[in-house]
């Protein structure tokens, strides 16, 4: 398995687990958590073909990968400990898929609490 | 490059097993731990796929915020009580997500991916007026998105208005949570206010900030600050939809002075971008907030 | 210089956070920012007429890093009908009183700006990603709507119809992801590459797939007929009227767009569209409720819409797409007054059973008569323009010879009047089932905008020159 | 025989209000009523005519006269006040309010037949305000919701009236330096002083479009004083028309085709809005809008040749006192009716309101076919270009009549009997139907006129027509919904909000869509629609990738769409 497969790989899977799991359970707070399993899912498709697109292109390598491998390093330093070694991080990928996918989550997040309302308006009544 | 490639194997692993047992289990607090799990495993594998503010982005709104949601839904809605599908239903929903997701892979492995994308992105990079290229592009290149993306989170702010979900009312922590909420606080609003800045030329940004900023405002939440007070919720409100109108006037005032709709004018492209970032991340932090602690009349335990 | 196309995007937005920072004020803003749209709209059109087609670039960024917005004729087209049936229900929300307990945030106006605004954005839009944002945006207003009544069955369909929604938009999403993969861009300029590799294609079903949820295509309509009956009346006219014929209209341009590539797709829209017909006229024939048959009329309008845009063929070769659009123009005008009188009637009877419409003391009123006018135009009736979008349908299919459709078309066409002739006939006989103290309320305003619908629909047969004259104007 | 001084006209009703407001002399006065007119029928049936009367110390110099013009109107005037009198007396007998309606009543009739007798314009415009403010009191008798609209509509309208024909009459004495009737008519009266004038006389005509307050007020008004509403008052209009337009001297193309155009709306318009009325009273009263619209054409055709008018004038004379009697007795009949239980007494009563009936619609061998015939020989002066619309209007006039007459019929027919109704009331009633019998024998020329096979066919048709809807109402169950009284003027009336409808609860909800299976309950079962999504998607994935891409297959067999859960 080449590293190329492992990410898609891994976004496929949890796409299939997401429209496996919204297919076969009524559950509310499960449904809405499948639905984010799939975003996630997606979003990890997407970025996987961004990082590809760079790993061809990396013979030639543009300013826009020299500029942010060297903000990359910064913001590694600063805000993200855990995954300290500059060696170990990757090229940073094409941008605009990045600028979708968090959208995406950001459009996510207000979908799932609208829905989080509704359901919970829905067990209030239940509840009566 | 073997050890990276087997961290990676690993990964992925871990992230699919923490979905499959998010989606599993039939303890809510287990799933919605599962999830938050998920959802930091997640952002780890984009940042080693070359995305760290979406990783950043990832794990203070997906992993954190999604799971705070999810644990007051949690609690709100009782335990499971899903019948089991019929098997018929089951194995059909197996076989077309098997299918559907195979297709996916294969489709998504070997699709060319040449991106028309970067190298307009690195000869713009110059005009656009900051240096972080995924900045770059949701504050000028496709701004059009990102306004309309506020423009969701007003109305999902609405919706919840208008609904009125029960409030929260947090439980008395005892004699934590107010020295953590003392501590925390200050920390996330110099952390917010960095995020902010860095944004233009490093990952980082409005949404990042928004989202660190409303981690504060919910610590102070469960820590015990009452936000039902009436006026504090109504200039919680006042600022979630102060980002779009300010957003959205900007961009007719753009117009105005450019001749095209979100068009900066030359050489203060930064200044306008910093400008809306910095009401953005009020507004995102208090649409957040709002969108967590709700506003009905009614409290729920 | 700010430009109309900038406004009708913008204008819809900022009117809804003044709604929403104003409750008090909403009615009076809300009513204001959508004749103001109306105006804009026509100048719009009036501009695309004189001068044609129009492309713009935002922040001056050229397509496909930035994002452009496309002003033709079909957009045009399209907002103007979104402008016209807005006025109308705006109208009739101005005079009804708040459902239920006082809204804190305005209730309907806000939801119904945003609405407005996103379906502007919408149809100018250019791009697949930005399609996918204001889908979301609509989505999640049109749920709003859908809850406002605060009644369970409301709260229980806006849940269906917002997962419903969530997952069509996903697909979406995950059919943009794809052809970002394939063609290394999402604008729509990217479609015809995409249809010419398998995985391309593959992209544009999921995508269309996820339409196909947004539009409540057979068999994905399962969460409409519950969301759009047990909305308010304004928000259910807006719903069935607009809302869903976004997705149709994206489908439209995706057809436009891909040429003879996208045909397979075409004959699936046709296929499901013929059977959302069938279906839908079915139910409707069986419903018990007022609301839900024009809800599942709904469903087959959108089936006949549907079947329109898969037999219409390449757009390089033909102009029968120009029938899809139509027909959708007229569906929106109809149905929107068809649930405006709905409305009207359910709330002058205390119910709105369809075996209880006969009533001795209330005699039929300008609600059923609007009610009977826009049943005209849904069935085809000359002289409305369900008549003119149905006749260039059926001549161009007549002309290709292909009889199974135009079989089909009539079969639709006999069984929407079978079904709407249940609720005209019964509203012409006398029978006593009236609810106890019920009595005709005085003249309202929400018979203006029925009725005002309703002639529309039947003027615009007359007027049938003018949407064709703009859709000439449409990039393909 | 003694001659009659012509003050004594309007005098007499004038001095027994003045007599009725002693209270002490009220019971033995009240009989009286109907005697006040008497000196005035006396007035017209005088032969030869009583001598002119010159009152110079009398506002700007009163002069009164009985023309010839005036004579047969001051005629039945006289006899319809008598008779309505008579009625009103037996009708109002224990009403409240009764002494108010007698000297409103009392009023009403000295300005009506005052006008007639009356030669300068200061009497005239005084007998005719007189006439039509007091009426105002008559529509108001009873109090009701519906009495109280009618009054605001009526004296909106009459104020109006009165306003336009003082400006008329002012404008015209300032423009001749006259201020006789007589010279109105003349040549030298600027075109805006006949137009006001015209206007104001037009309201009291009843023309469409100024029509709006008539048949409010005779629905509204007590059976009496619609009997002289319409039988008396509207004829005032007419004959005040007939003085002030210049008819038989000028011709004015434009004013008579305005005039013209009024009558036939009003000829099409009457029947239509008076066959969907619910009261007999209110269909009555929308026959009278179209007998005097036909009038108002028979002026019409005056205006637009000269010539006819000589012919014309006493066509249109007789048709006014036709229609005085036919409807003043239909409106008397209408108590009549009402005092009585449906049953055999009833059906004799009805049977003579269809003579009166038939006799308003033209019938032959009546005064309608004599008036009709004289009518239709005068307008065969009239210019070519009338001829064609006038034979269609006359026809439409007739079968109008006649269908509005079976519909009033009908609607007597159903009436609930009123049992504080004193059966006395028929009495005037029989007293008018038989001087509408004996027409044809008391008329000028009726023994002499042919009955004439045509005029049966507008009352045939009419009948013919009835019976089919009456037929299409019983096999459909149909039923017509009574319109709002007053027509465009009841849409601006300000009903209350009514409190909001008791709903019904809805019915029960039987799913019929995926989600929900029928005979499985209400629970939705969600995944069902994410499942069929699933399918869809890998089904459009399948086909969009297998199927090659090529020109359209239109009516090939596409690929099948499955996945449904």
């Amino acid at each position: 398995m080449t590293p190329d497969l492992i990410y898609p790989a891994a976004g496929a899977g949890l796409i299939g687990l997401a429209l496996w799991r919204l297919a076969t359970c009524g559950d509310t707070l499960r449904r809405i958590m499948a639905l984010n399993v799939l975003a996630v899912g997606i979003a990890m498709l997407m970025l996987a073909a961004g990082r590809e697109t760079l790993m061809l292109a990396a013979g030639r390598e543009t300013s826009t990968l020299a500029a942010g491998r060297d903000t990359l390093t910064r913001a590694a330093g600063q805000d993200t400990p855990q995954t300290a070694g500059a060696g170990f991080l990757q090229a940073a990928a094409d941008p605009v898929p990045q600028a979708f996918v968090l959208t995406g989550i950001v459009v996510l997040v207000a979908v799932t609490a609208a829905l989080m309302a509704l359901a919970e308006r829905l067990g209030a009544r239940d509840g009566d | 490059m073997s050890p990276v490639v087997l961290f990676d194997a690993a990964l992925a692993l871990g992230v699919l097993g923490c979905a499959a047992l998010a989606l599993t289990l039939r303890d809510r607090t287990g799933t919605v731990a599962a999830f938050m799990l998920t959802g930091l495993l997640v952002a780890l594998s984009w940042l080693r796929l070359g995305a760290p503010d979406v990783a950043l982005a990832e794990a203070a709104i997906g992993a954190g915020l999604t799971g705070a949601l999810f644990l007051r839904g949690a609690r709100r809605l009782g335990p499971l009580r899903a019948r089991p599908p019929a098997p018929a239903q089951a194995a059909a929903a197996a076989l077309g997500a098997a299918v559907l997701s195979a297709a996916l892979l294969w489709a998504f492995a070997t699709a060319p991916a040449e991106s028309l994308y970067p190298p307009r992105v690195a000869a713009a990079l110059e005009d656009s007026g900051v240096s972080n290229p995924v900045t770059a592009v949701l504050l000028n290149f496709r701004a059009w998105d990102t306004l309309l993306e506020i423009a969701v989170l007003v109305v999902a702010l609405l919706l919840v208005m208008t609904l009125s979900p029960p409030r929260v009312i947090p439980d008395k922590l005892g004699a934590l949570v107010q020295p953590f909420a003392r501590i925390v606080v200050p920390v996330a609003v110099l952390v917010a206010g960095h995020l902010l800045w860095q944004g233009a030329e490093a990952p980082g940004g409005a949404f990042q900030a928004g989202a660190v900023l409303a981690g504060a405002g919910l610590a102070l939440v469960l820590g015990g600050v009452r936000v039902d007070r009436r006026v504090l919720r109504r200039a919680l409100t006042a600022l979630a939809l102060a980002g779009l109108a300010v957003f959205t006037l900007a961009a007719l005032a753009s117009q105005a002075v450019t001749g095209a709709l979100l068009g900066y004018p030359d050489g203060q492209a930064k200044a306008w971008i910093i400008a809306i970032e910095g009401a953005l991340t009020l507004s995102i932090a208090a649409t957040l907030c709002l969108l967590f602690t709700g506003y009905g009349r009614r409290s729920a335990r | 210089m700010v430009t109309e196309t900038s406004l009708l995007v913008t204008l819809p937005f900022l009117a809804a956070l003044a709604a929403a920072a104003a409750p008090r004020a909403a009615a009076t803003l809300g009513m204001a920012a959508t004749l103001a749209n109306a105006g804009f709209a026509a100048l719009l059109a009036r501009a695309l007429l004189a001068d044609g087609a129009r492309e713009t670039s935002l922040g001056g960024w050229e397509a496909p890093l930035g994002i452009t917005l496309r002003a033709d004729g079909l957009a045009a087209l399209m907002i103007g009908m979104t402008a016209l049936v807005g006025s109308a229900v705006a109208l009739q929300a101005m005079g009804r009183p708040a459902p239920g307990r006082p809204a804190p945030a305005g209730g309907f106006w806000p939801l119904w700006l945003a609405t407005l605004g996103a379906m502007n954005a919408l149809f100018l839009s250019d791009d697949l990603f930005n399609l996918y944002v204001t889908f979301e945006i609509l989505g999640l207003s049109a749920v709003g709507l859908t809850a406002l009544t605060g009644s369970r069955r409301a709260l229980r369909a806006a849940f269906d119809y917002l997962s419903a929604g969530l997952a069509g938009s996903l697909l979406l999403l995950l059919g943009v992801a794809l052809a970002y993969a394939e063609a290394g861009r999402v604008d729509l300029a990217a479609v015809p590459a995409l249809v010419e590799t398998m995985r391309g294609r593959i992209a544009l079903a999921l995508v269309l797939a996820g339409l196909a949820v947004k539009a409540a295509l057979f068999p994905l309509h399962f969460w409409m007929p519950a969301a759009h009956a047990n909305a308010a009346p304004p928000a259910s006219a807006l719903l069935s009227a607009l809302v869903v014929k976004t997705a149709l209209y994206v489908a439209l341009r995706l057809s436009l767009e891909g040429g003879a590539g996208i045909a397979p797709a075409r004959a699936a829209l046709a296929v499901a569209g013929s059977g959302a017909m069938l279906w839908g006229a079915w139910n409707a024939l069986r419903a018990e409720r007022l609301k839900l048959l024009v809800a599942h009329s709904t469903v087959a309008q959108i089936g006949l819409i549907a079947l329109a845009l898969g037999v219409a063929g390449n757009p390089a070769d033909s102009t029968l797409w120009q029938a899809a659009a139509l027909l959708m123009l007229s569906h929106a005008l109809a149905k929107a007054a068809m649930f405006l009188a709905a409305g009207r009637i359910a709330e002058e009877l205390g119910h709105d059973r369809i075996s209880g419409l006969n009533r001795t003391e209330l005699r039929p009123g300008a609600a059923e008569f609007a009610f009977a006018i826009a049943a005209v135009s849904l069935i085809g009736l000359p002289p409305t323009a369900g008549f003119v979008g149905k006749w260039v349908l059926i001549e161009g299919l007549i002309a290709r010879e292909a009889w199974i459709w135009v079989a089909l078309v009539m079969t639709g066409t006999v069984l929407s009047a079978a079904y709407l002739s249940r609720v005209v006939s019964r509203c012409l006989r006398g029978g006593p089932h009236v609810a106890p103290g019920a009595r005709r309320p005085a003249w309202h305003m929400g018979d203006v905008a029925a009725l005002g619908l309703a002639v529309g629909a039947l003027a615009l047969g007359l007027a049938s020159a003018l949407p064709f004259a703009l859709l000439e104007t449409t990039l393909t | 025989m003694i001659a009659l001084p012509l003050w004594i006209v309007p005098a007499a009703p004038l001095v027994l209000l003045a007599l009725l407001l002693v209270p002490q002399a009220r019971p033995a006065l009240r009989a009286l009523v109907p005697l006040a007119p008497l000196p005035a029928l006396a007035a017209a049936l005088a032969s030869p005519a009583p001598a002119p009367v010159t009152l110079d110390w009398l506002m700007l110099g009163t002069e009164l006269a009985l023309t010839d013009t005036a004579r047969p109107f001051l005629g039945f005037t006289a006899a319809l006040w008598a008779l309505a009198g008579w009625q009103a007396l037996r009708l109002l007998r224990d009403a409240p309010g009764r002494d108010r309606f007698l000297a409103c009543f009392l009023l009403a009739m000295t300005g009506n037949l005052g006008l007639l007798v009356a030669q300068d314009i200061a009497a005239f415009y005084s007998f005719f305000a007189a006439m039509s403010l007091a009426s105002w009191g008559l529509v108001l008798q009873g109090g009701g919701a519906a009495q109280v609209f009618a009054g605001r509509v009526y004296i909106g309208f009459a104020v109006t009236g009165e306003l336009a024909l003082f400006a008329g009459l002012s404008l015209g004495a300032f423009a001749t330096g006259e201020t006789r009737l007589a010279a109105m008519a003349g040549p030298e009266v600027p075109a805006l002083a006949t137009a006001l004038m015209a206007a104001g006389l037009l309201v009291k005509l009843g023309a469409v479009p100024l029509h709006l307050w008539l048949p409010l007020a005779h629905a509204a008004a007590p059976a009496p004083a619609s009997a002289v509403l319409s039988g008396a008052m509207l004829k005032a209009g007419l004959f005040g028309l007939m003085t002030v337009l210049p008819l038989g001297s000028a011709a004015l193309p434009g004013a008579a085709a305005g005039l013209a155009a009024m009558a036939l709306a009003g000829l099409v318009l009457a029947p239509a809005l008076g066959l969907v009325q619910a009261e007999a009273k209110a269909v009555l009263a929308y026959s009278s809008i179209g007998q005097m619209s036909l009038m108002a054409l028979g002026l019409a055709a005056g205006l637009a040749a000269p010539a006819a008018w000589p012919l014309l004038g006493p066509a249109v004379l007789l048709l006014a006192v036709h229609h005085a009697f036919a409807k003043a007795a239909l409106f008397l009949g209408v108590p009549a009716v009402w005092s009585t239980a449906p049953g055999a007494l009833r059906a004799a009563l009805l049977a003579a309101l269809a003579l009166l009936a038939l006799a308003l619609a033209g019938l032959p061998a009546t005064s309608g076919a004599i008036a009709k015939t004289a009518l239709k020989e005068a307008l065969e002066a009239a210019p070519a270009g009338w001829q064609v619309w006038l034979g269609t209007a006359l026809f439409a006039a007739s079968l109008g009549t006649a269908l509005l007459m079976l519909r009033a019929l009908w609607l007597l027919a159903d009436a609930p009997q009123k049992p504080d109704t004193a059966g006395d009331v028929a009495l005037p009633w029989l007293g008018a139907t038989g001087l509408v019998l004996a027409a044809p024998w008391l008329l000028p020329g009726g023994a002499a006129a042919a009955p004439d096979p045509a005029d049966l066919v507008p009352p045939g048709l009419a009948a013919a027509l009835a019976l089919a809807a009456l037929a299409l109402v019983r096999s459909f169950g149909l039923r017509l919904a009574p319109p709002k009284a007053g027509e465009l003027l009841g849409l601006f009336e300000a009903a209350p909000r009514p409190a909001p409808v008791l709903a019904l609860p809805p019915p029960p909800r039987r799913g019929r869509t995926l989600v929900v299976r029928r005979g499985r309950g209400a629970v939705a079962r969600p995944e069902r629609g994410a499942l069929a999504i699933l399918g869809v998607a890998a089904a459009l994935a399948l086909v969009m990738a297998l199927a090659p891409a090529g020109p359209a297959p239109v009516s090939a067999p596409p690929a099948p769409v499955t996945g449904e859960g």
